[in-house]
Parts: C-alpha cells; structure tokens; sequence
C-alpha cells in the first residue's frame, strides 16, 4: 500500500507519478524498493483520473452513513 | 304575506308562547344556527338531540313561527331567514360556529334510502358473498337488478354493478334489496345552513375546518421556528443540542477538509486517506494486479 | 455562533462554562460581548450533557452529506 | 420557544421586533417574562434576514439521529 | 401564521389555546383581530394533536437538510 | 478540537484567523497554548474557504461504521 | 492530506512516523515542508492506534458500495 501512498502524496502535491519519483519517496522512507512493482503501478496509473477516483472514496462513505439499512 | 299579517292579529296564545320561547333561546345563546333535517326519521332526532345535550340545543319549529320570531330581534338576525327553508330546524349553542358545525357534521350518519328518492351520487353493488342462505330472496335481487346467484351455499353478488345513477330516482324494489344487503347510499343528518353568532354569519363552506391544515400549518410554524432559533444561535433548551451538535460538526468537517492536525479529527484523516488509496489501488490493479502489493488483491 | 463555539472551546478544555469564561474568550478574540447572550446561553446548557449532544452530530453529519448529490 | 414564537409573530404581522414588543406578547400570552432572553433574542436577530433564517433548514441533528432506527 | 404562531406560542407556555387568550395576544402585538380566524383557530386545534405537529417538524428538517441545499 | 473551535470562533464573529488571535482565544480560555499547532492551524487554513470546508460533509467513516449496527 | 499519507506511507512500511521521518518523505516527493504542522501531526498522531482508525475506513467502505447513490 506504500507505493499508492506515495503516488498520493505525489498527486496531492502536483508532482507527476513517475517511477524516479516513486523509488525517491519510498527509499526516503526508508523502504526496499520493488522496480518492477514501481513499474507496474505507474504503467497501471497512466490513464487513471486520481481526483476521480479520491473524490468518489470520499464520497461514497457519508452518503452509505445516510442510507436508511 | 299579507295574509301571514292578518294571521298575525289572532294569533292563538301556543303560537305566540312557541315564538316567545325561540326568541328567549337566540337570547340565551351566543350562537344560533339552521339546520336543515330533511330525511331524519323522528328517533333519529331524538338520538340526535340527546347526543347534543352538552354542546347545543335543538328545536323544531314550524318555519312561520321561526320568520316571526327572528323578525323581532334586532342586528342582522332576521337576515337569517333566507336559511329557512322546508324541513328547518333551530339550533342553539355557546361554542362557536366552527364547533357548532364540526358537531352537527358528527351527527352525520350512512341511512338507507327510500323508493322514489333521487340518488345523491352513483349506488354501488360489490361483487361478494352476502349472508342470505337460498331462498325467495335470490328472485328479489334479480328483479331489481342485482345480479345475484347462489355461490358455496350463500346468496352471492357476481359482479360489481352500478345500480342507480347520480340524479335518478331509486325504484322501490331496488330500495327495499339495498336495505336488505345493509347498503346505506343517504349520509343523513343535522346540515347546519348557516349560523348567527354577534352580527356575522357563517355558512357551511366558510365553517368547514380542514384540520390537516392546520395540522400542516404547525408543524411548518414549528419548523420556522426552529430554523430560525438554530440559525441565530439563539439557545433555548429545544435548540442547545442541535447548536452544539452543529457546531462540533463545523468543526469537523473544518478539521477534516482543510486537514487540521486535531487530535479530534484524526481518527477521520486516517481513514479517509486510506479509504482513497483503497480506492485508487483499485482502479490500479484493474489494468494490471501487479500493480499493487498482496494485500489490496482482491 | 461564536457563543456556542467558545462554550464548546471551554467544555474542551475541560473549564467550567460560566458567564465570565465565555465573556473572557468572545472578548479575547475582539468580540464585544452582548451579556444577555452570554446569561441565555449558560440558562440554556443547564443541565445539558454536552458530550451527548456533540455524539448527535456524528449521525447527523452524513445526512447533510446527502445534500449536495 | 416561545420567545421565538413571539418574534415569529411580530414579523408575521409586519412589526417590529423590539424588547417591548415582544414583552407585551408574551404577557399578553400570561408568561412570565425574562428580561436577558428578550434581550438576547433581540440581539440574536439583530440584522438577521428573518424570511432567510427561516427557510434554511437548520442543522437537523436529532431527527436525523431517529431516523436510522 | 400570525394565528398559528400565538397558538403555538400558548401551547408552549402550558396555556389553554382560547379565543381570549388567541385575541390578547394578537392584539398585543399590534394585530387587528378576526374574529372568525380566532374562533376557527381554536375551533380546528381542539382537534389537533399540537405535540405530534411540532415532532413532526423535527422530523421533516433532516429531509429539509437532505433537499437540494 | 479546541483550537479549531477557537478558529470558528474567530471567523464566525468576522475576525482574522492569525496566530496571535488564536493564542489570545485559548489563553482566555485558560488553556495553555501549543505553538507549533497554532502555526499548523493557521498554515492549514490558509487559502481555505472556510464556509465552504464547514459546509462539506467530512469524510464519516466513524458515523457510517455505526450506521449499520 | 500529503502529510497525513506520508504518515500511513511510514506506518505501512513499519517505520516510526517521527517529524524527521516525514519531512524526509515529503522533501523526497519535492515538498516544501511545514515544520510546524509536522509537529502537530505527529503530536496529534500520538495516542492514536493506526491501524483502528482505518479498520474503521474498512467499514465504511462496503457500506458505500451497497449505497444506491
């Protein structure tokens, strides 16, 4: 789950999620990291509208508190 | 009219008792009304008047003693008159009109109704069972039009019929089956025409009270105030909980979208940050599961 | 709302809400403090148990999350 | 709430709503009248747009709390 | 509402909704009185259950906080 | 929660939301004042609109948790 | 929120989340860092199990899968 973090926190920040940028957040967290995982998630992310897909986790929660069940 | 005044010169000391007493009971009353009693049998009235002993009083009176009576009285009284009409009678209260005519309206009940009168709306036969075992009576329904048949041993409607139109006079046949299969079409009792009460008077569409209304009305005026109450701030033990309650969740949703390090709204960042990672791992490991470690494998 | 907000600031804080300390915050944050307001307010919470309250707006809040959908 | 009430009324018909109005209401309505929450709910609407006030529903924690039950 | 909100404001203080006590507080408001609306009012509310109007107006605010703000 | 009750406050009476304020708020208050949270409140605020971030639901994870029980 | 992820990047990797750490983080994804809200994060992260806090999320989550909306 460390590497969506760290794509977050790129996101969040308006850096671009790429694999350099990745590896430098994971490592300065002191964590081993997997290249190809790295790879895999940024390839897996091109093409993913994040703000989308945060706004819709944000969402989603209060309005299941809402429902009536 | 001219005769009614000429009659007026003799007469006999009952009559003149009868529109004493009918002015006496106007007097004694803040309230007095017509009504009309057309159709009520005379127990009926009796019924009637003993369940109204406690609200008002009732009396009939012959129409030309009333005129005479309300023709003495002063203010706009004998204006009342032109609610005189066949079949009046007099009511008297100290409630107010509104109530007057909510209690009358009460005394309304379902009544058979006889041959030759004119159906006041569509008479209905439902299709069903009735509780008449075989017998002559199965010939008498047919023969005033009641399509009955003998259905698991019982006298049976087969279908539901319109069996009387609105405005048409009900056949005498048909009057005494509706009454048989307890179908009452008449809604009979005392209809208030009008009521006196201090110089006004009241008709019918005026003093009908539709309480939903005012039930509605209520529940808005006590909406508005609350609104109001909450949305000044303005504590009242009805409004201290809902001010405190929206104030801690100001803060929170505060604490929570501009990302307040609070000890108070920490528990909700955490959870939010991971319900959108969740989230965006998802859309990840939809192109390509290798994206994303083990455990958000789903 | 200011009012609420600095009994709920006191309440926090563990303080008594008494007319003097909520006096003393409103004018501590510039506000000139209406007394009427301030002795309606301590009548008010009389009684009143604040965390139960405060517990309310938990449930209350998605429902106002509903809104804008 | 019936200081409320009587505000409501006031404005309803039109008048003003001052101490002594809303006084005289309540009198004439047999209550005992206290003088800091007349004063603190004319100073509460003071330069409140009433009509407004009224129609934004307030914040609506314990109905809401019912309502999943 | 002028009418509905003297009688609320009487069923609040505990007080009989009459027509007298309807008309004083009207009129202490400065209100010209009708008659026939104070009678009717109080005619009508004799049967009306007050408590449940009022509980249903804390009901309907959450689907007010629901409605499209 | 008291510093953001303290900031509410604040901007509820229309005043500037700057650390000096917020101290002299919780001081009031009798509460002694951590400065790194302050700066952190005020640096988190900025740019923020305020009325807008008290209006939007937060994320209610706590509340839907409890909504099904 | 790129703190508060920098926060969980660390807790998922089974690091300490002290200040030094997360300003490591975050200078790493090109961040300019707050110091002060660091101090508040992690001081408002003591106390706080984690891992709780995000069960919590788990919850909510399904439970917004199931609502119509």
């Amino acid at each position: 789950m460390e590497y969506i973090y760290a794509a977050l926190l790129l996101h969040n920040a308006g850096k671009a999620i790429t694999e350099d940028a990745i590896t430098a957040v994971l490592q300065a967290a002191g964590i081993e990291v997997n290249d190809a995982r790295v790879k895999a998630l940024v390839a897996a992310l091109e093409g993913v509208d994040i703000e989308e897909a945060i706004a819709k986790a944000a969402f989603a929660a209060p309005a299941a508190a809402a429902a009536p069940a | 009219m001219a005769e009614e005044k000429h009659h007026t010169e003799h007469v006999p000391e009952w009559k003149k008792n009868e529109i004493e007493n009918i002015i006496e009971l106007i007097q004694s009353h803040k309230v007095f009304g017509m009504v009309g009693i057309e159709g009520i049998l005379a127990a009926k009235i009796q019924k009637i008047r003993r369940d109204l002993k406690d609200v008002a009083v009732l009396k009939v009176s012959r129409n030309t003693l009333t005129e005479r009576a309300l023709n003495q009285l002063g203010e706009s009284i004998p204006e009342m008159n032109k609610y005189l009409d066949k079949q009046t009678a007099l009511v008297f209260t100290n409630e107010s009109p509104f109530k007057l005519y909510k209690v009358l309206e009460q005394t309304k009940t379902p009544s058979p109704i006889k041959g030759g009168a004119i159906a006041p709306e569509d008479i209905i036969v439902q299709k069903g069972p009735t509780s008449f075992p075989p017998g002559p009576i199965l010939g008498e329904l047919q023969s005033a039009g009641i399509p009955a048949s003998i259905d698991a041993g019982k006298v049976a409607v087969k279908e539901t019929k319109v069996v009387c139109k609105a405005g048409e006079a009900v056949p005498q046949k048909l009057a005494t089956m509706l009454a048989k299969l307890e179908i009452y079409p008449l809604i009979v009792g005392l209809d208030l025409r009008a009521a006196y009460d201090n110089g006004t008077i009241y008709e019918p569409e005026l003093l009908a009270i539709d309480e939903s209304q005012y039930f509605s009305d209520i529940t808005r005026a006590a909406q508005n105030a609350f609104n109001l109450a909450v949305n000044t701030a303005y504590p009242t033990s009805a409004t201290i909980g809902t001010l405190l309650a929206k104030a801690f969740a100001e803060s929170k949703n505060l604490g929570v979208n501009a990302v307040v390090f609070d000890s108070g709204v920490m528990d909700t960042l955490l959870a939010k940050a991971h319900v959108q990672m969740t989230s965006v791992a998802s859309k990840a490991a939809d192109k390509d599961a290798n994206a994303v470690d083990d455990q958000l494998r789903e």
